[in-house]
This record gives structure tokens, C-alpha cells and sequence, in this order.
């Protein structure tokens, strides 16, 4: 394994990354945005030359050393440099949420005490508009996008153009203050604080020092043997801490090639234009492609579907193994190839990853099929199981040693242990610097000696050196005959069907386990049209019997599964209801990132937990519901509750 | 099924508006240009080349000059055999008249001079539209013919009346006259078909091509934008008759090498013509060319299969090709009015969405 | 707002009679239009408003009155040579070139800005193929200022009724108009997709500058965007002001209130 | 002066006679376009498909013989023909159902296309009934006689010393007593009115409680018959044969001239163009080589087009936007 910390010898800055590649490679593209009908292309030295100027552009606004700077807005072109500008000028980017709601962002903001807000849009600059009194740090808004933005303009609020004009003629004072500020900057220096999206209270700002983000980078890029001019496709929010070192830090010190995409809405279009080379989505992602293949694939005329399920029987038996290089027979080899050709070559085509050589995927567990699938059709999907206090990368699975069940030997420089309470714990040259102003919860995570706990139980395999994570170590809790209770662990097991969406699981301290369902509208709704079953909306489909019948079963399979696992078989599932709603980030029910609020949503649906311990049949329940734009209202319904069959 | 996009993407608007978007595309395409020009000229007999390439070519030539004013601007036309008259005769003229003029030079000039021609009989299309138009073209169809038959200057006082054309080179090698190679003949005419092909993607896809098209679509909104329907209705007119002039030169010169107007030029010309780029496809240069395959194609297949193979008589199969063309006509009007080459584009669609209905 | 009211007169009509046959559409209509306003022109059915929105654009030559643009007298002038002064134009019934992409249809919309040769587009050599890509980028920013980046090659007679009007809007816009011409820009739309349009002509007027003069039927999309408004009612001009002026306007309130004649 | 001279009037009649003709058969078409806004190119086709069956049917022609023979039959007549008044009504019955066919198949599923798609659709109808009339009947020339008299009017030639073909007098009677009767026909029954409405607008014509499908049938049978007499007429003076289906080409110019919707227009566009070309023909042929009558028509339809687009008589159009 390569020595991650070598490259703090090069460089002690990410941005120094960058004016090296602008100085050694300036002709090659850096990054891309698909604007304008085509994918506008800046090379190295257009992206440095950008980045400086507005780095300039923000002294001469009046941005402080060391003060940090909040960044909103979807994958751009100028936000990713700004991220550069920001940290050559001596300040700390703070990435925000680009859908979080104005609360959340206040938060951010006053926590971060951000002087200066770069802003993608209108809508964006609306939000901290909106919360103007709260904000008294704020001094200066920039935003990308003219685009009805002309009422708005005033000293205070200004388009980032008007910053690159200020950069590219800024005064001698300006020019000195600004190398000062670059040299005074070392390894130590803090490369960006990242607020953590939190399951639980308000989010966390981790501090990742330059050190911390390029070790993890240079890790990644040796432990994937990924090659200069790769394109990646940067679409997950930037201020997630996967994209941040993706793209801010992965691409310069890799040359790789970031692409964003137009709109959210086009996605998966500009995906298939760009073919990237490394791909990284979370479950869900996979889950919806998936789901989207199948669901067309059941259109698809008779001869179709035949060949398709046919080669893809063939490619369950042996595409793993072709992937890996392993022997399947020459009968078996040709065959792969004739299906590669007409079956899994334009499945991969279509899903804009031909070309994909490393795949990656985290943050929740997937399921073991859409695992299996995806790497029969011949791409390399991986699971990694990393965190922002980790740069990301805690585990990850090498070539050759992928299996669904486990997330891999620990990523290069990272150390690994399992405390006494099964909890794992890390300590890695690229573990965070701390909690942005919060030494409380940074002792509590971090201990002396640097070990970070990661809040999630799990054990180490003892043949293979992998890593297998059971649950949140808080939530793994007993029944009340002291069973262990691992809610998560069946919780993922339900959602590995295409149907359900999500699950929650109840039962800590209690006789027996319990669940709320939440059915996949696109899924099951797309089923009601095969079978008949008309429905006029997301509760009704919801509460359809034949929709209960088929959850029923697959609760029932799930149980049989569970009961295999003798540690866990106590976490059957008694007595379940189908949620009337989605549980929705807008509620707070969820996070952003899809992770269930566990306490939050026990006690806003308390009378429905309760009736599902009672014995009643049924239950009728009025529910608080926030609308897209932001109105709220409240929804009620009778919702049926059934029982399951447990398994001795 | 063939089609490998992924990482097939555009950083320009050139390669955005490129010819051939898809790589698949631009391969096959340049893969069959180089068969056609370095490999069939080995191979090519009089046969294929009498009765397959040249008239597939020439007709092709044709069909794209009628595309253009058809297809693209809208207007209708009937008038194609006169002005494939007018072509071949001034290439006569010309041949006769200045001995030594590279037969490039003739096939242009000979196109230049229908492109006149045109433009005067284009002239009612100010007027009146839709088969008004159509009707008037008729006229310089009879016209035109009639015009050759008696009109003894043109045909050089021959006391038969026909036209031959004498032995001419391009660049040195003969390519009309009786002592013609068939490799020689087929290259120039692959080539003036490439040329021309060419020239219709770069007319069509520019501002004079968006001219035409909104012309057909709506004239009244094409006006506001600015397009003044007298320019672009006759550009169509000029650009559609210089490529019909240059068929038609092609046609007598290098393909029949002898021509009588009543005969060579008569109405039903217009008709194959017109039926060519309905069946082949309206406002599309491969349907064009699709078209013209298929109604020079047909006799041929009719006569070796139904009369050479099913020993059908000659008159019985020729009636049956008739009822044929004229059911496909109807045919295609009712099912695709885009012709054959919708069915090609939903082939292609579906090739890049397999195994996806969608 | 108030600025505006200083503006010029970029258009004035002057006592425009319009006649087909027997029939009197427009009978001494005079208004004007000043750089840089929202200019709405409402009436009832058949009040002869579109009949003046061809007047301006040249396809009905009125047969007294005069039409004067940018500070002179136009004389006899085809639609064309109108759009090559600086006026442009949608339609109430959708008139897009429905065999054409999104795209290339605001592309055409570029008409008057593309002056190369057709020599030059023969080859596509040099100012064809350069003035094309330039003139894409202009279309491309139009395109994204409508908000439909994804149907920009979709052909448009597959497009629903509502994408098609924006289309058309940008087809007008893509040729950098100095007036604006919308003839019921919002007719048959819902709620939301009036409101969608309301804001673009908005940023139209305000963003680019435009002058914008529209006919339209809804009352509430009148008030809120137009500065000034004229009524029309059986060929005549019955009132003129801002909206306000004009809902108090009796006369106006009668021939909106009193029997429809359709 | 060129009103002394008796070739004058010689060819001014003649040049009325054949105008009628031109008349009868642009009725034809003016009838299908207002009532179906179809410009029916195949009219010519369907003339000489009418007088082929005519013929067929007189002597006796057992249908697709030729075809037949492929198969080992190789008869190519009943044993008698009929006589000419029941084989004109049977002519007449498979104009009607031939009619019945082309608005099944070609007319039904092209509802609503623009105009211009219906033309080209009645080319390909046009093709249809050639290659169809060939293949019933054979392609041979053949004669048509049904009884009407013939040579020279020994009245008008005793009389005015004038040369005028009975044939020519009779068909153009005929010709006279069938436009009278259809412009009747249409402007005053109330079956006449409804054909006329559709033209205009389509739902109007319903509400009267016929629908499209039958009106059209009733025009392309009309049509028939007018096709059928044309046909007759023009077989009678020279033989039945494929050149026949170009007279239709000659009433186009007819149309441009007269309008497309109109009747009257139809008949006076009809003779200007038949005196026309004759004059032209003889006063100025020889000068530049003869055989003018192929495009004088279309000429001055054309010249005539580019000062006054509606015809003659057609509604002045004003366009809409």
C-alpha cells in the first residue's frame, strides 16, 4: 500500500494543486458544464485563472483572513472554483445544502458566522433574504445566475461577474495582501468546514484541514489506480462531504475531469453523455435505475424481454465472476460475450456507464440483488463506508474482494478497531481536525490518542479483514427479553424490495418489534396499472388491500430471514401499517441524505405506534404535512394495521 | 443495439450540429463511402452500371433538387422532366459548341442555365400556392418539351430530331460517349451525387434552409421573422432546378447518351420524380436517395422476379408495377407521410434504446 | 414605473382607418407606445385588435392613417422589411413551424441577424458556418432564459399547447425586437402557466429592455403588468391610460359589462 | 380581316365544341373539389377507365382475361357483348362502386390533410386505375361505337359551307345537356346544396344529416358519370386508348382559369381555352413549328394566374392571420 502522506510533501494546499496543474497542464479540460446546449469546457488554466481572479475579487470585497465563506447552489462550474477562490484568499469554504430550507441554512449561517455568501440563483439569494434580521454577519451576497436578479442589485448583492471584473483589476494592495495571505497558508491550515446533514439535533460543522483532505485524496486515487484525464460526473451536493473531495480534491491532485450536469431534471440524460469513468451514487441512485429498467423492460415486446431475462439469468450465474477475471468455462465465456453485446453493452449504455471503471456506493446499505446486478452486467460497483469526520473514506473494497455483505478492508492510512461496545472506531492521518466551535461533541467523538468513533456497530470478519456494520450503535438496543434489537438491519432488508420505499422499525425495550411501511409510489403505482387498480392518490394506493397483501408478503419473507440469524431473530416483525404519507425532509421526518429521524418520527406518529402494540385493527390519525412551497396543511386517514407471521 | 453514446458528448456547437451527431453514424458512413469509391469501381459491369448505379445517381441528383423545393420550401412541382430537358439540352449545346470543355464545366454550366430557367417558371409560385402551383409547373413541362421537339437550334437541325452526345472527358477521362469505362462513369457520378448531397445538408441546415422550411410550414409567421417569401421561394426554385439540370445533363449526357424529348422527357419523369421523394421521405437527403433507389430498383425487380422467375409476361408484370407504385403512393400518404426514411429513423430510435421500449 | 413616462414614442398610429370590403375593421384609432413599457391593447371580440397588430406589422395596409416607428413616417412596407426594422411578433392561434425542433424554430427567429451568401452556405465555409454557431449561442440564451432547455430538439408540433406559446415567445425574442407584438400571449392557458408567462414578459420588458404591446383578454394579467392600457370596442378607441384610469373608465366598464357582440 | 375569313368561324366553332368538352370534364373536377377540397388528378384516368369498361362490357371482354390465362384459361370474350344502353348502365353501376372503393380505402383515412397531400394521394389513384384498366381490359387501342352519328353536317356544310363533325355536334349536345343539368343540379336541390356546404365547412353539412362519407360518394359517383360521358365522347372520336386519361391534364388550365370553385367558371374557362388554342394553333402555329395545343392552354393560365390568382371566377382570397 502507498504511503498516503507523501503527497503533503508536494503540496500543502488543495489549491496549490490546482495552480500546478494549471502551470503543467494548462490545455486540459478541468471541468465542464452543460450550459447553453453544450458542455462548456475550462481548462486547468482557465479554472486557476478564474479562481484567482475572484479570490482577488473577494479581498477587494473586503473578505477577512481565515473568515469562512458560505457557498449555495448546485454543481457550477464557478462555485467549484470558488471553493479554490475562498481558500487561496485565506478563507474557509462552508458548503451549504442547496435544498435546504431557510431554517436549516440559518443555522449554518449564524453558526459559521459567514460574512460573505456565494449564491447560485434567485432562489437561493431569496432564502437568506428571507432571513435577514437573523443574519447580521452578513455583508456581501454574490450570485451566478443574472437571471431576474436586476431588482435585486445593490452594493451588498452583486453578480459574481462583477467580482471577476473587481479581481482582474484590483489594486497593488490587494495583489500583496493576497500572495501574504497564500504563503502564510500550510498543510495545517483549514481546507473547509463541512456541516454534517445530522439524524439527530442541529448539524455539525467538521473542520478538515488541508492535510486531512489531501491524504484522503491521494489515497483514493492510489487505492483505485485512477488515471489522469477521467471523467467523473459531479451531481451530489457540494456539500456533501463525497462530492467535496470527488471533485474539489480527488479531480486537481488526479487531473481528473468534473462534469455538471444542466438541471437535476436532466441528470440522467447528461450522465449518458459524459459516460463518466468513475462513478460514485448512493443506494438510492442504483435502487431508481434499477427500478426504471425493470419497469421499461416490462414494456418491452416478448422477444425482448426473453433475451433479457435470459442473459440476465446467465449473467446472475457467471457476470461476477467475469467481472473478476475469474474462470467460468469457454461455453459460459461466449455466451457473456453474445449477452455483453446485445444485452448488458446497451443496459450500460443506457445508464451512461460504459466506460465506468470504478464505481462506488454509500452512505446506507444496498441491497444485495441491485448490488449483484449491477456488477453481472459488467461494472465495477463498489461499496465504500467512510464519513465526513473520515475525509470520507473509512473502508473500502478492493477488486476481487467485492461481496454486498461487507464494506471492505480499511482505505489507505486508516487504522481500525471495535470498541467494547461493538462500536467501530478509526483513526486515519485524514480523521478531522474538530467540530467547528463545539470541543464538546469533539471530545466525545474524538479521544486523545485521535481514535474517532464512528456511532456504528459492526465486527470484523476474521478470514478476510472486512469490515461488516450491523446498525447505528445507538439504536442497536434489547427487546424487552433482552434480545438484541438491530432496527436498521431489517429496516434495510425490507427496502432491498422495489416496493418499499422506506421502513421504520420499532420495538426497543418492547415484547415485540413493529413497523411503519412507506410503499414507492413510481414502483407500486406502476403495478396498481398492470393489475387494474385504480386509485386517485398516494393515500389511497396506500391504503389499497392488495397493496397490503403484497407487503404483507414481503414482510413475511423478511422475517423468515431474519429468523436464520440467531443473534437477531428476536427482530420479526409482529404487526405493521402502510404510512398514509412519504416521510419527507420538508416534515423533518428524514434527512436530506434519506436517513429516518428514528425519535422524531416515533413521536409525531405516537398514537399510531401505540395502536400497532394495542391489538386495534385500525386506527384513524390526522398528520401535519409541509407543501413544496412551503404552506402547510394536514392530512387524516384510517389506516389499517396487520399482523405478519413470525417464525419460530 | 449497435449504439454506444455514453461518453459521446459535445463541448461545441459544431460538433452539436455535426452531420453524422453519433460516432456509429459517422462510421457506417464513411465506411460505405470508402467501399463505394475504392472497392465496387473494381467490380462494376455495364449492367450494374447502365441500369443499377447511374440511373440510381442521376435520379438521386434529381430527387434532391425536388426535395429541396418540395420537401423543404413546400411548393410542389410537376414540371421535373422539362427542366431535366433543359439541362440535357444545354449540355448538348454545349458539348457541341465548345468541344474542349471539361465535362465538369458542362454538367455546372448546364445546371446554371435551369437554374434560370427555373426561377422564371418560379415566378407564378409568388402568386399562387399548393396545387395551383403544381398545375402551373405542368406548363413549363409541356412547355418545355414542346419547346425541344421544335425548336430545331436546339437539337442542332438533326433531321432525326435526337440529341447523342459525343465523346467528353473530365480531368482527362472520357466519361461520355460510347467508349466510356463503367468504372469511369460511375466514379463521376458518385461523386457529383456526394458533391450535391453535400451541398443540400449545407443549404438545409443554415439560415437560407430555415428560410425554405418556414415557408412550408407557415408562411405568414416565416414573414414577420423577417423572410421575404419572393427570395426564398425562388432560391428554392434556382437551387431545385440547377440540381434537376444537372440530372437531366447527366441523364442524356453520360448515362443515355441519346435523347429525344418527347420520349426521355415526358411527364411521367415529373411523376418518378415526385414519387421518389414521397416514397423516400419529404425534406430528407437520405430519403432522397432511398426514394430513388426504390422506383429504379422496382422495375428491375419486377421484370427479374415476376417475369424472369415467375415467367409472368412482360405487359402483366409492367401493369402490376403500375398498381404497385401508384397503391405505395397512397400507401405512404395514408400510413407515413415521411416516407420511408420515418420508418428507417424509428429503426434507428429503437436501436438506440434497445432492449428499452422507451 | 415613472421613468418610463419620459420615454419616446418608439411607435405611434394616427388616426388609423382599416376596411375589408364593407366592412369596417379599425375606424380613426390613434395611440401610441413609448420605449421600454408594457403597452396592453384589450376589447372585446371582434373589437379589432388584432386587426391592429397587423396594421403594425404590415399585413393589413390600412386604408387611412398613418404609422409612425422610431420617430418616422413608414410608408408602404412588407412584414419583412417591418422585421428587419425591429418588430416582432407571436400570434393568437400558435403559427410555428411545426416541422422544425425548438430549436431550429428560434433559430429562425434569428432570421434578420444572418446575412451571409448563399455561396458561402453552398460550401458552409467561413461567415455560414461562423455566423451560424454565433447566432446559436443568442438562441441558446434565449432558450435558457425560457426555461426550456430540455425540449430545445423536440419537434414542435409534439409539444403541448402551453411549451408551444413559449416557443413562439421566443421565436419573437430570439430576433432582438425593439417592439414586442402578443397577440393573447396567455390565451387558453391555467393558472399557473399565465403566471409563468406573465413573468417572462416581465423580464423581457425589464431585463432586455423590450417594449412590449399585447392584447390580452384576462383583466387581472392586464393589471398587473401593463403601464398603460388602451380599449378598443367596435373598431374605435374608446380610452386610454393606465390600468387604473381605465377600470374607471365608464365607458370602458360598459362595453366590457354591456352585451357582448361575438 | 380575320372575322372574313371563313376558316375563322370554322375554327371558332370547332374550338366551342371542344370547349364544351373542356367544360365537362373540369365540371368533374370543380364538383369533387367544392364538395371534398380534392384536386382529383386521376379524373383523366378515371375517363379513360369508364370508356375502357364501356368497351369492355359492348363486346362482350371477359375482365382480366390476360391474367386469367396465366392460370390455364385462356378465353377472352363471353359469347355475346351487350347492347350499348345496358352496357352504359353497367358502366355507369361500377363507376359508382369504384367510387364507393376510392372513398373507403384512399379518401377515408386522409380526412382532414392539407390539400396538397390529397393531390398527390390522386396520383397514385391515378396510377391505381391505369395500371387496373390495363390489366381488365388489355392496353390495346380499341374503338368506340355507340351509335352516334358521324362525318361531316351535310346541313352546315350545304348551308354555311362550313366542316363540322356530327360527332363533334352531338357530343357537345350531350356535353351542353349534362352541364345544365348538374349546375341544376347543384344550385338547385336541396341534396346539391348539402354537396356544396361541405366544401365550406364540414359540420354545417352534417348537421343537414348526410355524412361526409355519403356525400363524397355521391360526388366521385357524379363525378363518374361525367367521367364516363368523357370518356364516351372522347373514345367515340378517337378510340380508347391511354392517351385518353391525359385530356383531364387539358382541363387543369380550364380550372386555373375559371377558379376551382366555381361552375360557370368551369364552363366559360372551358370554351375561352378551347377556342383559344384552336385560334392560337392556326394563326400562329405554323409560325413557330404547330403542335401548340399541348401548352397554349397552360400558358394562359399561367399568364392569366399571375395578374388574377382566385380564376375568373373564383372568391377573391383574403388571408387571414
Amino acid at each position: 500500500m502507498t504511503d498516503n502522506t507523501a503527497v503533503l510533501k508536494e503540496y500543502s494546499t488543495i489549491w496549490q494543486v490546482l495552480e500546478d496543474n494549471a502551470k503543467k497542464y494548462p490545455n486540459f479540460p478541468a471541468v465542464r458544464e452543460k450550459a447553453f446546449g453544450i458542455w462548456q469546457t475550462w481548462t486547468w488554466s482557465d479554472y486557476s485563472k478564474n479562481s484567482n481572479n475572484l479570490a482577488l475579487g473577494l479581498i477587494e470585497l473586503g473578505m477577512k483572513d481565515k473568515s469562512p465563506v458560505a457557498i449555495v447552489g448546485n454543481n457550477r462550474q464557478q462555485l467549484y472554483s470558488a471553493m479554490f477562490s475562498i481558500q487561496m484568499a485565506g478563507g474557509i469554504p462552508v458548503p451549504i445544502y442547496q435544498d435546504a430550507v431557510a431554517e436549516e441554512m440559518l443555522h449554518v449561517l449564524q453558526h459559521s458566522e459567514a460574512k460573505i455568501i456565494i449564491a447560485e440563483n434567485q432562489e437561493q439569494v431569496d432564502k437568506v433574504i428571507e432571513l435577514g434580521e437573523k443574519l447580521p454577519n452578513v455583508e456581501k451576497i454574490l450570485f451566478l445566475e443574472d437571471k431576474s436578479m436586476r431588482s435585486y442589485e445593490s452594493d451588498d448583492i452583486i453578480g459574481i461577474q462583477k467580482a471577476l471584473e473587481l479581481g482582474a483589476n484590483s489594486s497593488e494592495k490587494t495583489l500583496s495582501e493576497f500572495e501574504k495571505r497564500k504563503k502564510d497558508q500550510t498543510s495545517e491550515t483549514t481546507g473547509v468546514i463541512l456541516y454534517t446533514s445530522g439524524t439527530t439535533g442541529k448539524s455539525k460543522g467538521v473542520v478538515l484541514s488541508n492535510a486531512n483532505i489531501l491524504t484522503a485524496a491521494s489515497g483514493a486515487i492510489s487505492f483505485d489506480k485512477l488515471r489522469p484525464g477521467m471523467e467523473i460526473v459531479s451531481y451530489l451536493p457540494m456539500a456533501w462531504v463525497g462530492d467535496f473531495i470527488f471533485s474539489t480534491c480527488m479531480a486537481p491532485l488526479g487531473r481528473l475531469c468534473i462534469n455538471c450536469p444542466e438541471s437535476r431534471d436532466t441528470l440522467m440524460t447528461d450522465l449518458k453523455e459524459i459516460g463518466p469513468d468513475f462513478f460514485f451514487g448512493p443506494p438510492r441512485i442504483f435502487e431508481g435505475l434499477l427500478t426504471s429498467i425493470m419497469i421499461r423492460i416490462e414494456d418491452a415486446s416478448t422477444i425482448k424481454k426473453r433475451l433479457f431475462h435470459y442473459f440476465m439469468n446467465l449473467a446472475k450465474k457467471v457476470g461476477g465472476d467475469v467481472l473478476e477475471g475469474k474462470s467460468v468455462g469457454l461455453f459460459n465465456r461466449a455466451l457473456y460475450a453474445l449477452g455483453d453485446f446485445i444485452i448488458y453493452g446497451p443496459l450500460r449504455n443506457s445508464l451512461g456507464m460504459s466506460r465506468v471503471s470504478v464505481g462506488y456506493t454509500a452512505g446506507e446499505a444496498i441491497g444485495p440483488e441491485i448490488f449483484e446486478f449491477f456488477r453481472s452486467i459488467g461494472i465495477n460497483l463498489k461499496q465504500l463506508y467512510g464519513q465526513t469526520e473520515a475525509g470520507v473514506f473509512v473502508t473500502m473494497q478492493p477488486d476481487g474482494e467485492v461481496r454486498s455483505e461487507t464494506v471492505g478492508v480499511p482505505a489507505p492510512g486508516v487504522e481500525l478497531k471495535i470498541g467494547e461496545n461493538g462500536e467501530v472506531l478509526y483513526r486515519s492521518p485524514s480523521s478531522f481536525v474538530e467540530y467547528y466551535k463545539n470541543s464538546k461533541s469533539t471530545n466525545e467523538t474524538k479521544d486523545n490518542n485521535g481514535w474517532v468513533a464512528t456511532g456504528d456497530a459492526g465486527f470484523i470478519e476474521d478470514v478476510t479483514g472486512h469490515l461488516k456494520i450491523i446498525d447505528r450503535a445507538k439504536d442497536v438496543g434489547k427487546l424487552s427479553s433482552g434480545e438484541m434489537f438491530a432496527p436498521k438491519y431489517v429496516e434495510n432488508k425490507l427496502k432491498f424490495y422495489p416496493n418499499i420505499l422506506e421502513a421504520v422499525l420499532f420495538g426497543k425495550g418492547k415484547e415485540k418489534c413493529v413497523a411503519f411501511i412507506n410503499i414507492d409510489l413510481s414502483s407500486v403505482g406502476n403495478w396498481a396499472e398492470k393489475e387494474n387498480i385504480a386509485y386517485g392518490s398516494y393515500q389511497e394506493l396506500a391504503g389499497h388491500p392488495q397493496v397490503y397483501d403484497m407487503i404483507e408478503n414481503h414482510i413475511n419473507e423478511v422475517n423468515m430471514d431474519v429468523s436464520k440469524d440467531k443473534m437477531l431473530s428476536g427482530c420479526q416483525i409482529d404487526r405493521f401499517l402502510v404510512l398514509h404519507k412519504e416521510l419527507d425532509p420538508d416534515d423533518g421526518e428524514i434527512t436530506r441524505t434519506r436517513k429516518v429521524r428514528r425519535q422524531f418520527v416515533e413521536d409525531k406518529y405516537s398514537d399510531l405506534v401505540k395502536a400497532l402494540y394495542d391489538g386495534s385493527k385500525s386506527i384513524k390519525t390526522e398528520t401535519k404535512v409541509t407543501y413544496e412551497d412551503g404552506r402547510e396543511g394536514s392530512i387524516s386517514a384510517t389506516l389499517e394495521i396487520r399482523s405478519a407471521k413470525l417464525v419460530k | 443495439m449497435f449504439y454506444r453514446e455514453a461518453g459521446d458528448f459535445k463541448t461545441s456547437y459544431q460538433s452539436d450540429q455535426a452531420t453524422f451527431t453519433l460516432r456509429l453514424d459517422k462510421i457506417l458512413f464513411w465506411g460505405l463511402m470508402a467501399i463505394a469509391t475504392f472497392i465496387v469501381p473494381f467490380f462494376v459491369t455495364e449492367y450494374w452500371e447502365k441500369s443499377v448505379f447511374l440511373p440510381f445517381f442521376i435520379y438521386s441528383i434529381a430527387a434532391l433538387g425536388l426535395n429541396i423545393l418540395t420537401g423543404y420550401c413546400g411548393q410542389v412541382s410537376l414540371g421535373t422532366g422539362g427542366f431535366m430537358a433543359v439541362g440535357a439540352y444545354a449540355s448538348f449545346k454545349l458539348m457541341t459548341g465548345i468541344p474542349n470543355l471539361d465535362m465538369f464545366l458542362v454538367i455546372m454550366i448546364a445546371g446554371l442555365v435551369t437554374a434560370l430557367v427555373g426561377v422564371l417558371f418560379g415566378l407564378p409560385s409568388l402568386r399562387i400556392k399548393g396545387f395551383y402551383l403544381a398545375v402551373a409547373t405542368l406548363a413549363s413541362q409541356f412547355f418545355l418539351v414542346w419547346l425541344f421537339n421544335k425548336w430545331e437550334w436546339s437539337y442542332n437541325y438533326s433531321p432525326t430530331g435526337q440529341i447523342n452526345a459525343p465523346t467528353r472527358d473530365f480531368l482527362g477521362i472520357d466519361v461520355t460517349g460510347p467508349s466510356t469505362a463503367p468504372w469511369a462513369t460511375y466514379l463521376f457520378c458518385l461523386g457529383l451525387l456526394f458533391i450535391f448531397a453535400w451541398i443540400t445538408r449545407n443549404l438545409v441546415r443554415g439560415h437560407i434552409g430555415r428560410s425554405w422550411m418556414a415557408i412550408r410550414d407557415m408562411d405568414i409567421a416565416a414573414e414577420i421573422i423577417g423572410v421575404n417569401p419572393l427570395i426564398a421561394k425562388l432560391s428554392a426554385f434556382a437551387v431545385s432546378s440547377f440540381f434537376i439540370g444537372v440530372a437531366g445533363a447527366l441523364y442524356f449526357s453520360v448515362w443515355l447518351g441519346a435523347a429525344e424529348p418527347t420520349e426521355a422527357f415526358a411527364i411521367d419523369k415529373s411523376f418518378d420524380v415526385l414519387f421518389m421523394i414521397i416514397i423516400g421521405g419529404l425534406g430528407s437527403i437520405l430519403g432522397s436517395m432511398i426514394g430513388a433507389a426504390f422506383i429504379i430498383l422496382l422495375p428491375i425487380f419486377f421484370k427479374n422476379v415476376l417475369v424472369g422467375y415467375c415467367g409472368i409476361p412482360t405487359d402483366i408484370a409492367e401493369f402490376t408495377q403500375i398498381i404497385f407504385i401508384g397503391a405505395l403512393i397512397i400507401f405512404f400518404l395514408i400510413k407515413e407521410p415521411h416516407g420511408i426514411v420515418a420508418y428507417w429513423r424509428t429503426l434507428k430510435e429503437k436501436l438506440r434504446l434497445w432492449p428499452f421500449p422507451y | 414605473m415613472e421613468e418610463k413616462k419620459q420615454n419616446n414614442r418608439i411607435m405611434e398610429v394616427k388616426d388609423i382607418t382599416l376596411r375589408f370590403g364593407g366592412v369596417t375593421a379599425i375606424e380613426g384609432v390613434s395611440f401610441d407606445i413609448l420605449e421600454g413599457e408594457v403597452r396592453a391593447i384589450i376589447g372585446p371580440n371582434g373589437a379589432g385588435k388584432s386587426s391592429m397588430l397587423n396594421v403594425i406589422n404590415g399585413f393589413y395596409h390600412p386604408q387611412q392613417g398613418e404609422v409612425w416607428f422610431n420617430g418616422q413616417k413608414r410608408g408602404a412596407m412588407k412584414p419583412y422589411q417591418i422585421a428587419y426594422q425591429g418588430i416582432a411578433r407571436t400570434f393568437q392561434n400558435i403559427a410555428l413551424f411545426k416541422g422544425m425542433s425548438t430549436l431550429d424554430n428560434i433559430m429562425t427567429g434569428r432570421f434578420t441577424h444572418m446575412k451571409s451568401g448563399m455561396i458561402s452556405q453552398v460550401f458552409w465555409k467561413g461567415k455560414a458556418e461562423k455566423e451560424e454557431y454565433e447566432n446559436r449561442e443568442a438562441v441558446e440564451k434565449v432558450i435558457d432564459f425560457l426555461e426550456i432547455q430540455t425540449i430545445r430538439k423536440t419537434e414542435v408540433g409534439k409539444l403541448p399547447y402551453g411549451l408551444q406559446k413559449r416557443v413562439e415567445l421566443g421565436r419573437a425574442l430570439a430576433a432582438e425586437p425593439k417592439l414586442l407584438l402578443l397577440d393573447e400571449p396567455m390565451a387558453g392557458m391555467n393558472v399557473e402557466e399565465k403566471e409563468d408567462m406573465s413573468r417572462f414578459i416581465l423580464d423581457v420588458n425589464e431585463e432586455f429592455g423590450t417594449t412590449v404591446a399585447l392584447i390580452e383578454h384576462d383583466m387581472g394579467v392586464v393589471m398587473d403588468i401593463a403601464d398603460r392600457v388602451v380599449v378598443m370596442d367596435y373598431g374605435k378607441n374608446i380610452g386610454d391610460g393606465t390600468p387604473k384610469e381605465i377600470v374607471s373608465n365608464q365607458k370602458v366598464v360598459d362595453a366590457y359589462l354591456g352585451v357582448s357582440h361575438d | 380581316m380575320f372575322f372574313l375569313d371563313p376558316f375563322f368561324y370554322e375554327i371558332l366553332i370547332s374550338g366551342l365544341l371542344a370547349g364544351v368538352m373542356y367544360a365537362l370534364v373540369a365540371l368533374g373536377f370543380v364538383l369533387i373539389f367544392k364538395a371534398s377540397g380534392i384536386f382529383n388528378f386521376a379524373q383523366g384516368v378515371l375517363a379513360l377507365f369508364a370508356a375502357l369498361t364501356l368497351v369492355g362490357f359492348q363486346t362482350g371482354q371477359i375482365p382480366f382475361a390476360h391474367l386469367l390465362s396465366l392460370f390455364g384459361l385462356h378465353a377472352t370474350h363471353w359469347g355475346a357483348g351487350f347492347p350499348t344502353i345496358v352496357a352504359l348502365l353497367f358502366s355507369l353501376g361500377v363507376m359508382v362502386l369504384l367510387a364507393w372503393l376510392i372513398v373507403q380505402i384512399v379518401l377515408k383515412p386522409l380526412v382532414n390533410q392539407e390539400g396538397i397531400i390529397l393531390f398527390m394521394a390522386t396520383i397514385g389513384l391515378a396510377y391505381v386505375l391505369e395500371g387496373v384498366g390495363d390489366l381488365m381490359w388489355g392496353a390495346n387501342v380499341k374503338e368506340l361505337n355507340i351509335g352516334l352519328p358521324e362525318g361531316p353536317s351535310e346541313i352546315i356544310l350545304d348551308a354555311t359551307d362550313m366542316f363540322i363533325d356530327k360527332l363533334e355536334i352531338s357530343a357537345a349536345i350531350v356535353a351542353i345537356v349534362l352541364v345544365v343539368s348538374l349546375t341544376l343540379f347543384s344550385q338547385y336541390t336541396k341534396m346539391g346544396r348539402a354537396l356544396r356546404a361541405v366544401a365550406d365547412d364540414h359540420q354545417a353539412a352534417l348537421s343537414v344529416g348526410i355524412s361526409l362519407e355519403t356525400i363524397w360518394w355521391i360526388v366521385w359517383s357524379v363525378s363518374g358519370l361525367v367521367a364516363l360521358v368523357a370518356g364516351v365522347m372522347w373514345g367515340a372520336k378517337s378510340g380508347v386508348q391511354f392517351s385518353l386519361s391525359l385530356i383531364a391534364l387539358k382541363a387543369l388550365p380550364v380550372l386555373m382559369l375559371g377558379g376551382f370553385t366555381s361552375i360557370p367558371g368551369a364552363i366559360v374557362g372551358g370554351l375561352i381555352i378551347g377556342v383559344g388554342e384552336k385560334l392560337f394553333e392556326f394563326y400562329i402555329g405554323p409560325l413557330i413549328g404547330g403542335a401548340t395545343e399541348n401548352w397554349f392552354a397552360y400558358m394562359l393560365a399561367l399568364l392569366f394566374l399571375l395578374f388574377r390568382p382566385q380564376g375568373l371566377f373564383g372568391e377573391k382570397i383574403i388571408e387571414r392571420v
